[in-house]
């Protein structure tokens, strides 16, 4: 209870953080180490992303991405190694604590929130948001209830816009958990988009996705790089690897095995050996 | 709709019984509730101008739903009730319902010592004695006829309980005994022994055991079978059950009761009548809660209404002395006679029944009891008491 | 979860009532008040008899419907499965028992002596203590494992105050206590003092609103006390109302939504950047809060509490009124509260008392075995007059049959099937009403 | 004749109608791909083949027999198998465990079918006592998927098996449908990754709303202006 | 501030657990003994407290195996637990009773167990292992039956039509069963306790642990290991058991797979009733008395044992009420009688802080 007007001094139209200290790369890791009953998952990674780009990460499955997804967010405590935001270590945080400092993710397999309906699932994504105290949710005033109502209407346009450019609008009132496979990405990814966070780890939004939409919501995120925020992104489809990264992490066994522009990583006999197969 | 104030003529007596019909103290409850309709069967088989109505309420053995009880036979115009039975539920329920809407309660089976001083405007009546004298007279038992100079306590862990082993400790103590231990146990545990066993670790001379013979029987198996019967039992008179040496399946001869059982004049009789009417052996506390169904049928007769106030009036006339004795083998002569304006007397199966200005008994009586090899109960000697 | 077999009639008469969730309760209650009457005239109960009844009606509707409302903010809210209600309520009631009873008094334990307003804000402090206690472990366990913690709980409550052990304690120098199994008496009941001038001894005369009561009460024959029991059950009702309108803002609003996100799955949550431990914490500490003053309130009217009010079955009740309205509404809490009050609790002995007028079905056999024998010579009385003579099991027997029906047919309770949109506005496109 | 048959099915959950008049073929050892929007009705669709939905009107039959009102058990004894696409392991059960379930119709698990299994995915073999729930996305798909060859069946139905997958194993996924193909085992397909399970399959559907909207040979599919516009994001 | 300290205080709390555990083990084991010496406090009678410990705590956790695995499987509390192991124990001591008393005493009174009756009670009756072996087995197997047919019965009434439905609601459709199976035995058997069995067969002396046993509580121990062992073997190894955990975790993925689930969830009732049943004859004999409470009475604490242990977990069932037991007992020793249950939820709360998934780490599954 004690913390609940704390949020009094947040402003949800925070724009993107694009000038942090000097050449500290948003995000970076550093030896990182999970091991499950004797899995090593991750295995001493170690890579950095740099603001406003969006980065691929690709490797074969099992090499750990989504662990390393888990080990940054604050899911699973590292065995070992570090993670800096911003400069800032953040390693062993609370995931609530993370995201709060401005780094979100989605999750591989989606978790909807599954008797909430779509609209509630996205009007639930915003950080800092006024009415989440008690006292201001309840209390009447301009400090209050009323201020809530306001930023409340504010954030329901956004919600619909979003709504509308994902292809959910009709679906709107409904529970997430009758979503369609490939609705429920959607709505993952909406969410974390809504979240707007300066840095934002996808990891596979778009499998199941359509093609046709598919393109439209990498048009999408490209917006976004534009505007200052930093993508990492797991996706096993090269081609979208290729189009739009700027750069791309190859994960194997654990740990990382290239790192570089995508061109040089299609080419990598180690890639295409470990991942790509082939006949590329 | 008002609840008629005839005069002479026919008039129908109205009583409520709230009792546990479900509940810890169903066991109990269930048969003392037939008890409690034989003043009407009474009533209502022979042929007088006066008839009876009963009307029971569950109270489940709860403070809450014993309110919702008594409240629902207020509504119904009842205006003298039997019960309840647990002294927690009687002090709620007073507070409650009996005290503001002026209904008369006459309760059997609540002993706390609490009742003494409840104020209650002096609707509240039992025909039971206060566990203040019956912790008295199970120290002094204990002392005396057991012989111990050591004890430990055993008690269900509820007022009862609760109340008997605080009396019963400090008389004890005061007559120059020691307590080695006070073990609250629940009214239904799965196994007694390790509670057995760190009252008997000391090597007491004498066990109190307070216990309802449900929870009681299995205490007592597993004092037989880890125990051996030297050590000498004492027990209040919710132990007095003639069923539980077959439930135990042993002799309970090391065991000496106190109960405030039957010193009236018409224990017997009503005994009989609780055979004849239910083909079953009459359960503990039956004596009292046919007098306190009794009373209050005496006194509403000799109120003329069914009204609260009115019996209130007539509670202490128609009990105390003065007057032709009616008694459980003349009820209901003794009922119409009331009806009639004659000044009656009762004098009841459990004693003579007589209140004091508590509405707590004035004399009590106590029986000192056995169980026999055979497991049938024995009286052995009595303590009495006069309210001080 | 929806299946469309049962939707029509109850989902009509719900959605439909004109006035909104308002009169919704105000037809239910005025249902269960017609039912009541007729029972009564059946059997011919006095005018202060059906006057008195109906109080315990709203009474217990009342107080069921507040353990409700403050049980939903846990469970059906943010799915917080506190099955310790009944222990909660006990550390309410006692705390303010203990904090005002006065000091060294001439019989039963003492206490502080502190004022009623006192006690009442202590009791609920307590309670919300209680509850932050329980919220430590409640962070790290889950549904099924937070419910028999809190079962633990409150039996460690109930058996602690019962135990003799804290019957009678020194606290600084005062001499105080729970009274154990024996109970405590609780101060006089404040409502009263609004209508008499001394309410400890009403002689002294009543005051002008008492005057004005009573005066209304005997012009129709109705005893003050019944009069005074009506006056502290609408201030109830006025808690309930205050209560629906706390957590009805609550609810509808990002508060509430991020309850109902955790009760869905708390790890989106958290990535969403959510502190679910302080937003779990304020919800379990506010219900239990709200559990004790609930307390307080329903056996304020009493003048006396014992551990026998507390026992598991209590909290029982209370989910089935939950769930008879529909976990996650608030409205649904209420009408829960008022139906599980007037049908379950109090309907079933009235029922039984009609039965009992009308019908006689002689002396009852006392084994089963011999009730049933006689139907071989198609003789049913005596199953009937055994069955009757049982008819305090059979009204259990009836409760269980009730539960399942519904929970059958209408698992999401009366309103559960609304979708309550937890914002503060609506969120139509463009809407602009407020919720 | 064709092996699988619907025919003007209408079905959907609860009240709420998805799926209208559709139509799908699959003969004897036919490969065949459906694709569409996302929500458009595929998964409904093959949830409908295995009766796992409310029916509404239409018919399902397999071999000529009607399977409309079948429950699962006697579907799969019929020979069918399924994938579903989300939630399609056993999260606390072992690799192994996994798929003896997945022959838990027969009396016994025949340890060829299982070696079968284990050599088309050898990371299974190599993790056959981890739990499933803790394995990779990819492991699981292909976890699912040996589970439903455990029997060998006639006619395999798969939701978006290459989902998750990475690129050599999308290859590779592909490769060992065409190989189940080969071995006679119909296959019917949903897949996101439209272009390459078109290219690879005999026939393919488009569902778009609930609705039959295409139905052609794969390649003539992958070839059509409006299809490609529409559908495969140009 | 709080929430970090709890943060980092979950987050050392692995490694300092099992230090925390044994010290706390060690003190306590430090405290008896010092009380020993001092004379305080009798070896004896903390021998008996940590036998009945034991004895209890089997008996808490035998009761629990039953509940463990339609908990885990079927996925809800089943509230009426209780019921089925009273219902059980009534069934199977009839038998006994019939069996035992034919010929010799009314049967009307044989078939009510003594209620009613004034000549057939625990004393003419005169059961136990060793007089009356055979009414005994028969009596166990009874038991079993009836639970099961009373199993099956309830879930073709009232669990079948609602499998679309979640946990909560079946845990609440069950407290409705508890309700109706516990006065329908009021209806039949009233609410007095009677006694069932003469003594408790004869002493076993066990000088490894410094106390007899009756032949009752061995009864009870070797049943309790057989039961549990074959359970686990069961789950673990067969077919049935491996599909009864597929089910645990996604019953529509189960029902794809060609699992036949209605006939996986009947054998669940059936085995987790059977035990049951006999599990509630067992602690009948135990005592030496029934009503119709009995199972109501300990269903708190069977719960909080299989809980402790971990949902599913069959061991952790028996270990969760050993940990009770055992704890309860002992705390009798420096705590007042009246807080022996007190003493059993408060140790259930401490280990739940420290392994909140239970001892056996199983899963929820409401
Ligand atoms: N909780 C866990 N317990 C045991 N092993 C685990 C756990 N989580 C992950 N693993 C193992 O760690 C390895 C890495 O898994 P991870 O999910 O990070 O892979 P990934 O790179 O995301 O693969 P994919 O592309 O298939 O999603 C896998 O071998 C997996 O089986
Ligand atoms: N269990 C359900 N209850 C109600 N509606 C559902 C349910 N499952 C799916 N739907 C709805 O049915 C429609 C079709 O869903 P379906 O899963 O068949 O789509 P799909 O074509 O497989 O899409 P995707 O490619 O995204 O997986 C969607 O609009 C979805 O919201
Ligand atoms: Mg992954
Ligand atoms: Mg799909």
């Amino acid at each position: 209870m004690s913390s609940s007007e704390s949020d009094t001094t947040a402003d949800t139209d925070r724009q993107p953080n694009t000038q942090t200290a000097e050449g500290t790369p948003p995000l970076r890791v550093e030896g990182l180490q999970k091991s499950f009953e004797g899995i090593r998952a991750v295995d001493g990674a170690s890579f950095s992303v740099e603001a406003g780009t969006l980065t691929g990460m690709i490797g074969p499955n099992g090499a750990g991405k989504s662990t390393t997804f888990d080990c940054i967010t604050g899911f699973h405590t590292p065995d070992g190694g570090t993670v800096e935001l911003d400069g800032r270590p953040i390693t062993g945080h609370a995931p609530h604590e993370i995201a709060q400092a401005g780094l979100v993710r989605t999750f591989q397999i989606a978790r909807e929130l599954e008797e909430m309906t779509v609209l509630e699932n996205l009007m639930l994504a915003p950080q800092h948001q006024l009415g989440e105290g008690m006292w201001r949710a309840v209390l009447p005033g301009s400090r209050g209830r009323r201020s809530v109502a306001a930023s409340e209407r504010e954030l329901r346009e956004t919600v619909w816009e979003t709504l509308d450019r994902f292809e959910l609008s009709h679906l709107a009132d409904e529970y997430a958990g009758t979503l369609s496979g490939g609705q429920r990405k959607l709505l993952e990814l909406a969410r974390a988009l809504l979240a707007d966070p300066d840095v934002l780890l996808l990891d596979e939004p778009l499998a199941g996705v359509n093609p046709t939409l598919e393109k439209r919501l990498l048009e999408r995120i490209e917006d976004l790089r534009a505007d200052g925020h930093t993508f990492l992104l797991v996706e096993h489809d090269m081609d979208v690897i290729m189009t739009h990264c700027d750069r791309v992490i190859v994960m194997n066994q654990g740990d990382v095995l290239v790192e570089g522009p995508p061109e040089t990583v299609r080419t990598n006999e180690q890639v295409i050996e470990a991942y790509l197969g082939g006949d590329v | 709709l008002e609840g008629g104030n005839e005069t002479g003529g026919d008039r129908t007596i109205k009583m409520g019984m709230v009792v546990a019909e479900t509940g810890s103290l169903s066991s109990v409850g269930v048969p003392l509730r037939d008890v409690g309709h034989l003043p009407r069967i009474q009533i209502n088989d022979a042929d007088t101008s006066t008839s009876a109505e009963v009307s029971v309420q569950d109270s489940q053995t709860d403070p809450q739903q014993s309110i919702s009880a008594a409240q629902s036979l207020a509504n119904s115009g009842f205006p003298a009730v039997v019960g309840p039975l647990l002294s927690e539920a009687t002090i709620q329920v007073t507070n409650e319902i009996y005290k503001p809407r002026q209904i008369v309660c006459c309760t059997p089976g609540s002993t706390s010592p609490r009742l003494t001083s409840l104020d209650d405007d002096d609707f509240v009546y039992r025909t039971i004695s206060s566990d203040a004298f019956q912790g008295r007279a199970l120290a002094q038992t204990a002392s005396d006829r057991v012989g111990a100079s050591s004890a430990s306590v055993v008690y269900v862990n509820d007022a009862y309980g609760q109340a008997l082993n605080e009396t019963f400790s400090e008389t004890f103590e005061s007559n120059g005994g020691t307590i080695e231990a006070q073990v609250a146990v629940g009214q239904q545990e799965q196994s007694y022994v390790s509670q057995l066993e760190k009252a008997m670790s000391n090597d007491p001379d004498a066990l109190f055991v307070v216990a309802f013979p449900a929870g009681g029987s299995q205490l007592l198996r597993d004092f037989y079978s880890n125990y051996s019967r030297d050590t000498p039992i004492v027990v209040p008179d919710s132990m007095r059950d003639p069923e539980l040496p077959g439930n135990v399946g042993e002799p309970l001869t090391n065991i000496t009761g106190v109960s405030s059982v039957a010193a009236g004049p018409g224990k017997d009789f009503v005994a009989d009548l609780y055979s004849e009417e239910y083909d079953a052996d009459t359960p503990p506390f039956y004596s009292y809660m046919y007098d306190a169904s009794a009373i209050l049928m005496l006194a509403n007769a000799a109120a003329g209404a069914n009204d609260g106030s009115e019996i209130k009036a007539q509670m202490q006339p128609v009990a105390n002395p003065d007057g032709e004795v009616v008694s459980p083998e003349n009820f209901a002569e003794g009922v119409q006679m009331a009806a009639d304006g004659t000044t009656v007397q009762y004098r009841g199966a459990s004693s003579n029944v007589d209140f004091d200005e508590n509405g707590d008994m004035k004399r009590v009586n106590y029986a000192v009891f056995v169980y026999n090899e055979d497991g049938s109960v024995e009286d052995v000697d009595t303590i009495e008491y006069a309210a001080d | 979860m929806t299946d469309g077999t049962h939707p029509s009639r109850i989902e009509w008469f719900t959605e439909e009532v004109p006035g909104g969730d308002a009169a919704l309760v105000a037809a239910v209650m005025g249902a269960l008040y017609v039912g009541f009457t007729a029972l009564s005239l059946l059997v011919g109960v006095t005018l202060t008899g059906l006057v008195s009844g109906l109080q315990g009606i709203t009474f217990f509707a009342a107080v069921y419907a507040l353990a409700a409302l403050a049980l939903n903010l846990q469970w059906g809210y943010a799915g917080l499965f506190n099955v310790g209600v009944a222990g909660f309520m006990a550390v309410g009631v006692y705390t303010m028992a203990i904090l005002t009873r006065p000091v060294n008094p001439d019989t039963g334990v003492g206490g502080f002596g502190l004022p009623l307003v006192v006690g009442v804000l202590g009791g609920i402090a307590i309670a919300a203590l209680l509850g932050f206690v329980a919220a430590v472990p409640a962070l790290r366990v889950r549904d099924d494992y937070l419910a028999i913690i809190t079962v633990g709980l409150g039996e460690i409550v109930r058996l602690t105050v019962n135990s003799q052990t804290f019957a009678r304690v020194d606290v600084f120098g005062v001499t105080t206590g729970t009274g154990g199994a024996n109970g405590l008496s609780l101060p006089q009941n404040p409502v009263d003092a609004l209508f008499y001038v001394n309410p400890d001894s009403p002689a002294e005369g009543a005051t002008i609103l008492g005057d004005a009561l009573f005066g209304v009460a005997s012009s129709v024959g109705i005893p003050n006390a019944v009069a005074l029991s009506w006056a502290y059950t609408l201030v109830v009702v006025g808690f309930v109302g205050l209560f629906y309108v706390y957590l009805a803002r609550l609810a509808n609003s990002p508060f509430g939504r991020v309850l109902k996100a955790i009760r869905e799955d708390e790890m989106v949550a958290e990535a969403l950047g959510k502190d679910t431990n302080r937003f779990k914490i304020t919800a379990f500490v506010v219900g239990c809060a709200l559990m004790g003053l609930t307390g307080i309130l329903w056996q304020g009217s009493q003048g006396f509490t014992s551990p026998a009010n507390y026992l598991p079955q209590q909290t029982f009740y209370i989910f089935i009124a939950l769930i008879i309205g529909g976990a996650g509404s608030n409205t649904g809490s209420v009408l829960g509260g008022a139906l599980f009050a007037g049908l379950l609790f109090r309907g079933p002995p009235l029922l039984a008392n009609t039965v009992e007028a009308f019908a006689d079905f002689g002396r009852a056999p006392t084994t089963v075995i011999d009730a049933v024998i006689p139907l071989a010579s198609a003789d049913p009385f005596p199953l009937l007059a055994f069955l009757f003579d049982h008819i305090a099991a059979l009204r259990f027997m009836l409760v269980g049959a009730v539960l399942i029906y519904l929970i059958q047919n209408r698992p999401q309770g009366l309103l559960g099937h609304r979708k309550e949109t937890a914002s503060t506005v609506s969120l139509a496109r463009g809407g602009t009403d407020e919720q | 004749m064709s092996l699988l048959t619907v025919e003007e099915l209408d079905a959907g959950y609860g009240d709420l109608q998805i799926l209208d008049d559709v139509d799908l073929t699959v003969d004897a050892g036919e490969y065949v791909t459906i694709v569409g929007p996302n929500g458009a009705g595929k998964s409904t669709a093959m949830k409908s083949v295995f009766g796992l939905t409310d029916h509404m009107g239409g018919s399902v039959r397999f071999d000529g027999v009607d399977i409309t009102d079948d429950n699962p058990e006697d579907i799969i004894r019929k020979g069918l198998s399924y994938v579903p696409q989300n939630e399609n392991v056993f999260p606390s059960l072992s690799v192994e465990e996994n798929l003896r379930m997945g022959a838990y119709i027969l009396d016994s698990v025949p340890s060829s079918a299982l070696d079968a299994v284990y050599d088309r995915f050898p990371i299974l073999r190599e993790r056959r006592d981890q739990r499933a729930g803790t394995m990779s996305g990819g492991q699981q798909q292909m976890l699912a998927m040996g589970r439903a060859l455990m029997l060998e069946p006639e006619l395999l139905l798969l939701d978006e098996p290459s989902a998750g997958l990475a690129p050599d194993l999308v290859d590779e996924m592909f490769d060992k449908i065409d190989e189940i193909n080969a071995t006679g085992t119909s296959i019917l397909m949903v897949e996101q990754n439209a272009k390459t399970a078109l290219r690879r399959c005999d026939r393919g559907y488009v569902l778009a709303q609930g609705q039959n909207r295409y139905v052609d040979e794969g390649d003539a599919l992958l070839d059509d202006e409006d299809v490609r516009r529409e559908f495969l994001g140009g | 501030m709080i929430q970090a300290a709890m943060q980092r205080w979950i987050g050392v709390r692995g490694r300092t657990t099992k230090t925390a555990v044994a010290l706390g083990i060690v003190l306590i084991l430090g405290l008896i003994a010092a009380d020993i010496v001092r004379g305080q406090l009798s070896a004896g009678t903390v021998g008996v407290y940590l036998w009945q410990g034991v004895i209890i705590g089997l008996v808490i956790g035998l009761a629990g195996v039953g509940l463990t695995l339609t908990y885990s499987i079927l996925g809800f509390a089943n509230f009426a637990h209780g019921e089925y192991l009273t219902v059980g124990a009534f069934g199977g001591w009839v038998a006994t009773f019939v069996v035992a008393g034919i010929g010799t005493l009314e049967l009307s009174g044989l078939l009510l167990l003594g209620f009613g009756s004034s000549e057939v009670n625990a004393g003419s009756a005169g059961v136990n292992v060793a007089t009356a072996p055979a009414a005994i087995v028969v009596g166990a197997g009874f038991a079993a039956v009836v639970t099961m047919c009373l199993a099956l019965a309830l879930d073709r009434i009232v669990y079948r039509p609602m499998r679309e439905q979640d946990g909560i609601a079946l845990l609440i459709a069950s407290i409705g069963v508890a309700f109706i199976l516990r006065y329908a035995l009021v209806l039949v058997f009233g609410t007095e306790q009677a006694g069932l069995t003469t003594g408790s067969g004869p002493d076993v002396s066990l000088p490894a642990v410094g106390v007899s046993a009756s032949a009752h509580e061995l009864t009870l121990i070797v049943a309790a290991i057989a039961l549990v062992v074959g359970l686990h073997l069961l789950l673990q190894r067969t077919k049935l058991g491996i599909a009864m955990r597929a089910m645990a975790d996604s019953e529509s993925l189960a029902r794809v797979t060609g699992i036949p689930t209605e006939r996986v969830v009947r054998d669940t009732w059936l085995i987790g009733a059977g035990l049951t049943g006999v599990s509630g004859y067992l602690l009948v004999l135990w005592r030496g008395s029934i009503s119709f409470d009995i199972g109501w009475n300990i269903l708190l604490l069977v719960f909080a044992a299989v809980i402790l242990g971990g949902i599913g977990s069959v061991y952790g069932a028996i270990v969760g009420g050993l940990v009770i037991g055992v704890a309860s007992r002992l705390s009798l020793i420096w705590l007042p009688a009246g807080f022996v249950n007190v003493t059993a939820f408060l140790v259930m709360i401490l280990v739940l802080i420290v392994r909140p998934r239970g001892i056996f780490s199983g899963r929820s599954s409401t």
